[in-house]
């Protein structure tokens, strides 16, 4: 997968966890928590929703490198590598 | 080297008790001869034997009762040479389906104080935030109904007139019953707030560990950990785990926790972890995700939303220290937990650094005292400090 | 049989395959069954098994008289029927071992075969059940000027006792339909004799009461049965109305495999053995020089190899997948008539 | 262009421009030809179609309605008449063991296109072995369809929708309302047969019923208008499947049922309605769901004894008062 296509998946994941957010106004490099109305809980689902779709364990201590979209690509471009779902 | 084995006789054999032997070892048997009676619950049946050689042993003797599938005896080719063998009971054959249970006798005894009040009725009451024990019911054999309600909103918002009649859309109306809820928790309950710092480095220690063992989809927040903690406080200091009716408190039996879930378009929704001392903490979380899902997917059932026996809200996330909430009448108590901070804190007399959360109380003084109130925080910062046996 | 017709004793001057054909359809259901009962007694087949062993003239006879698109219904001992007619023996065992890859994908069982690319319309359960269904593709046929084709009912003595015997036999009189009843009498209805149930134990003479000429034949010869059989299938493709044929034959096996065989005596059994369909049909063979130690070798082995290839298959074939449990019980594409 | 016409000869004519169209579809049954049908539903077709297309059957139910699933078999598209549904009895193991069975038996390699009609009921004094009202046993059966025409158009129109259905359709016809007066269109039309209908608007009660006891749940309505209380009424015209989506979206609306069926109480059809009501639209009671049936006794030949047996408009009424 692209990382184009790792960049869109994640906004399509984060639009299941927080459906009311405005997923075209996201700024990439901005924290998460800043832009969107997203507490624990809906971070957990979307870590959950990430290992599901792209085959990839996050271990909580990981969760501060998934701070914002750009963070999420990168770590996925490194962890999930060829594993992911097409 | 073959085996013989009890054979399967009929539809419902589970077993059979071989009777009497045709062959003894050392005699020829070839396919299609009788080698043994069985007896089946129907009756006595010759057994043929579907392979040919020289019956080598016979393992079981006649009287005993095997299962089907039991080997019987070993039958050996020409020449063949065997080792030892021990009788082999082959595994029971599978359940049949789980027995049934019994329908629950018919006898409706009609709960004392319990009101009889139509599903729509109760569930309009929820959302109107009505205290169903205040209307007077006109329906067939004093049933609440849905007009009764309405009539009572009506007769309130007379009574209060600055209310905006209910507007139509969910949010709105979800707005409108807590002011009302509120409001007259406020009017009408003399709250007395205490609050206390809890030492949270083994929790997080232990979660952290426990996480690392668990799936992903299992995992669990810290916000589980607290409610079990009242739980499991609660069961020593019942008389927060109460509803105050008409003048008196009533205890409850059952411990469901109301968990604040703030709504995405605003507001905030608190339905029930039912019998939340008696679930591991596992299954808590589980039914906390479904909560969460299905409050902001606005499915609740009108029962989830009227059971809660007291209220646990959790603003961590939010940076908020302190609470000090409002109850949720007809509940006596809420306990609200701040953000887990890093601070200097004496630990044996020397001065370290520790996760630390402000654990405050909201209690009605009809009901308890400051006294009781300590205890109760007291037990939840105790429970908390070995979260293993949460 | 009405004298009018005059039918070509074709079977006597049968060339040697023929006969050797018959014998091995007879050792294929013979072996089939005794298989079938080694199966079940492991656990691998459940709920009932009536066996045919014994009776095996009859369907092989019958079956020769009978065309590609003649139908055939019959009862739930119609393993016999079904390997006779060719349905093969892969999709018979897997469905007794309820895999999908059955002829009924799982959901008939032993009882209730079907295989409709053969015009087998199955195997009924409720004794006397088929012949009603008979009667109407018999009446479908005759309808729709099918000329030539006949359906071919059997049942066994039991049936005789159902009023939808009676029925069945007045009805198809009475519409002069195409149809062949073959009654199996083996003497007993699960544990009642035939005596003990009818008070008239001659059933031909029942169906001609029906107005359904009839004949009796002896079913543990399979050139007797092919013989009458042909004649009567000639008969009733004639356009001639039904016909009746009673054939004679006996079960060495219980009724089904949770039978304890109490109502027969062990001297009956024997006595009935010595006329074994294939025993008898073999020696014959023998004493007209048709069959050498060597052929029977090499059929028993074809039929061994067919029938170890069968286990295989239905062992190792697929259960149908939960999802399905109610897909057949509605047929999906609806108004296209 | 629409002509008058009454439930009898509505079905008569979908029955003759059946088989005028389709030369595979017949008639059989007990005295469906010489004598032209116990009702004279089928007056008149023996002399214009002929013997082999209108077949007289013996008394045998088991058989003839055996011989139609084998005739469906064949390639035939029968339509088996059983004079009342109380002869039907005879024939229940073809139906049960056969005609809903066969397809999911064979793995899905048989289909029974069979049509199957049979007068239903009492009212008529016909006493208890003439009396019966037991659609409610056929609508529990998977594979088949159950039908329950109490207009004169559903009387024609669904013989015609049931002779396109690849598997069983029973349709029950109740006894009294063979002259119930309508209008049918010169060429019949197949109608729908899987939704029930709103036949009277209303916001208060739902009342829910199907066949002849429908025209007493319209009758109950009007005197409950007077009373100032708008009762809607579902006819349900087709048992199964059961159009549930359309009884449930009524009682959202109203907050209470009364279902009526002229079957026995205990098992009756009404209480699957009642049980599928309340496992769906629980919350939305005011009132338990209530049922107004026949009493549970053999029917009484006497015309006052049969009349208090039977489910009557003013039952229905005073059950809707006590809802309210």
């Amino acid at each position: 997968m692209t990382n184009e296509e790792i960049k869109n998946t994640v906004l399509r994941l984060l639009g299941t966890v927080a459906p009311e957010a405005d997923l075209t106004k996201l700024k990439p490099g901005v924290r998460l928590r800043d832009q969107l109305d997203i507490d624990s809980m809906d971070r957990l689902n979307f870590v959950i929703a990430l290992h599901k779709e792209f085959n990839v364990d996050i271990p909580e201590a990981d969760y501060q490198k998934l701070e914002t979209v750009e963070d999420c690509v990168n770590y996925l471009v490194s962890h999930a590598g060829s594993a992911s779902k097409a | 080297m073959a085996e013989f084995l009890m054979p399967h006789l009929g539809a419902d054999m589970a077993a059979g008790t071989l009777r009497v032997w045709h062959k003894k070892p050392g005699d020829r048997v070839s396919r299609g001869d009788i080698i043994a009676d069985v007896e089946t619950d129907k009756a006595d049946v010759e057994v043929e034997v579907f392979t040919s050689g020289i019956l080598e042993k016979i393992l079981i003797e006649p009287g005993t009762k095997v299962p089907v599938g039991t080997v019987l005896a070993i039958i050996r080719q020409e020449g063949e040479v065997i080792p030892e063998v021990s009788p082999r009971v082959s595994p029971e054959a599978p359940a049949a389906a789980a027995a049934v249970s019994a329908p629950a006798a018919l006898a409706l005894v009609h709960e004392e104080g319990r009101l009889r009040v139509s599903p729509v009725a109760k569930k309009l009451a929820q959302e109107l935030g009505i205290d169903l024990a205040s209307i007077s019911p006109t329906g067939p054999g004093g049933r609440i109904t849905r007009e009764d309600v309405e009539r009572a909103a009506q007769a309130r918002k007379a009574a209060v007139p600055e209310t905006a009649p209910a507007p139509a859309d969910r949010a709105a109306r979800i707005r409108q019953a807590i002011a009302a809820a509120m409001a007259r928790s406020k009017r009408e309950i003399p709250h007395y707030y205490l609050n206390t710092t809890v030492d949270f480095e083994r929790a997080l220690t232990w979660l952290n560990e426990e996480n690392l063992k668990r799936p992903v989809d299992e995992r669990l927040l810290y916000g589980i950990l607290l409610v079990k903690a009242v739980a499991l406080a609660l069961r020593e200091q019942p008389e927060f785990n109460a509803v105050w009716n008409e003048g008196q408190v009533i205890l409850k039996p059952e411990i469901n926790i109301g968990t604040a879930i703030s709504l995405r378009q605003g507001g905030l929704i608190a339905p029930a972890l039912l019998k939340a001392d008696r679930k591991p903490l596992g299954e808590l979380m589980k039914e906390f995700r479904d909560l969460v899902q299905r409050a902001r997917s606005g499915s609740l059932r009108s029962s989830e939303l009227s059971e809660s026996t007291i209220t646990v809200t959790s603003l961590g996330e939010q940076g908020v220290e302190g609470i000090f909430g409002i109850i949720y009448p007809p509940q006596v108590a809420l306990v609200g937990f701040g953000r887990i901070e890093q601070r200097p804190w004496s630990v044996e007399g020397r001065i370290v650094s520790r996760p630390l959360i402000t654990a405050s109380l909201s209690a009605d003084h009809r009901v308890s005292d400051g006294h009781r109130g300590g205890l109760f925080l007291n037990a939840i910062e105790r429970l908390l400090q070995q979260p293993e046996k949460l | 049989m009405s004298s009018a017709s005059k039918i070509e004793p074709t079977v006597q001057g049968t060339a040697r395959e023929h006969q050797l054909f018959l014998l091995r359809e007879m050792l294929r259901i013979r072996r089939f069954e005794e298989k079938a009962a080694e199966v079940y007694s492991l656990g691998k087949i459940h709920g009932f098994l009536h066996l045919y062993i014994g009776e095996e003239a009859v369907a092989v006879g019958a079956m020769q008289a009978l065309n590609a698109n003649d139908r055939i219904v019959a009862t739930y001992r119609e393993h016999g029927q079904a390997l006779a007619r060719g349905t093969p023996a892969n999709s018979l065992m897997a469905e007794m071992y309820g895999k999908v890859t059955g002829c009924s994908h799982g959901h008939g069982g032993s009882m209730h075969f079907f295989d409709i690319s053969r015009r087998f319309y199955g195997g009924y359960a409720i004794v006397g059940g088929g012949l009603p269904i008979a009667v109407g593709l018999a009446l479908a046929d005759k309808m729709q000027h099918h000329e030539g084709i006949i359906t071919a009912c059997f049942f066994g003595d039991g049936a005789v006792a159902e009023g939808e015997f009676y029925e069945s036999l007045n009805l198809a009189a009475l519409w002069k339909l195409p149809l062949l009843f073959l009654c199996e009498n083996n003497l007993y209805a699960m544990g009642t004799a035939l005596a003990r149930a009818q008070a008239q134990t001659n059933i031909a003479l029942k169906a001609q009461a029906m107005g359904v000429p009839g004949e009796s034949a002896d079913g543990m010869d399979v050139l007797a049965v092919e013989e009458a059989s042909h004649r009567a299938a000639q008969a009733v493709r004639a356009g001639n109305g039904p016909l009746f044929l009673e054939l004679r034959t006996y079960r060495f096996r219980a009724h089904s495999m949770a039978d304890p065989d109490l109502y027969r005596s062990k001297e009956e059994i024997a006595e009935w053995r010595t006329r074994d369909p294939i025993t008898t049909f073999t020696a014959r063979l023998r004493e007209r020089g048709l069959l050498s130690d060597h052929d029977l070798a090499n059929l028993e082995n074809a039929v061994a190899a067919e029938l170890a290839e069968a286990v295989q298959f239905a062992e190792t074939s697929p259960w149908e997948p939960i999802e399905d449990l109610t897909k057949d019980v509605c047929t999906p594409e609806v108004g296209k008539l | 262009m629409k002509k008058k016409t009454t439930y009898r000869e509505a079905i008569r004519a979908a029955l003759r421009q059946a088989m005028r169209d389709d030369p595979r579809v017949f008639l059989m049954g007990e005295d469906v030809g010489r004598y032209g049908g116990a009702f004279a539903v089928s007056l008149g077709l023996l002399q214009e179609l002929g013997p082999e297309r209108i077949r007289d059957a013996p008394l045998s139910e088991s058989t003839f309605v055996g011989a139609g699933i084998g005739a469906a078999l064949g390639g035939m598209r029968p339509i088996v008449e059983v004079m009342t549904i109380n002869f039907s009895l005879l024939a229940l193991d073809q139906i049960v063991n056969n005609a809903a069975t066969l397809r999911h038996m064979s793995g899905g390699q048989l289909s029974v296109p069979l049509v199957v009609r049979m007068a239903t009921g009492g009212a008529r004094q016909m006493a208890a072995q003439h009396s019966h009202s037991l659609e409610g046993w056929y609508a529990h059966i998977p594979g088949i369809k159950v039908l329950t025409p109490a207009t004169v158009t559903d009387a024609a129109g669904m013989i015609l929708a049931a002779l396109k259905e690849p598997d069983p359709v029973f349709i029950f016809e109740h006894a009294t309302l063979y002259p119930l007066e309508g209008e049918i269109e010169e060429r019949i039309a197949p109608v729908d047969i899987a939704k029930a209908a709103v036949c009277r608007e209303g916001r208060d009660i739902t009342l829910i019923s199907y066949s002849a006891s429908l025209l007493k749940a319209l009758q109950a309505a009007d005197r409950l208008a007077k009373d100032g209380i708008e009762a809607e009424v579902i006819d349900l015209r087709v048992l199964r499947p059961l159009d549930t989506a359309t009884i449930l979206a009524s009682v959202t609306k109203t907050h209470r049922a009364v279902i009526v069926d002229e079957a026995w109480r205990t098992g009756s059809f009404a209480g699957e309605i009642s049980a599928q009501i309340t496992e769906h639209a629980f919350d939305e009671l005011d009132a338990p769901v209530s049922r107004v049936c026949s009493a549970e006794v053999p029917m009484p030949y006497a015309v006052h004894l049969e009349t208090a047996a039977l489910p009557q408009a003013d039952t229905i009424v005073t059950t809707v008062h006590g809802l309210l």
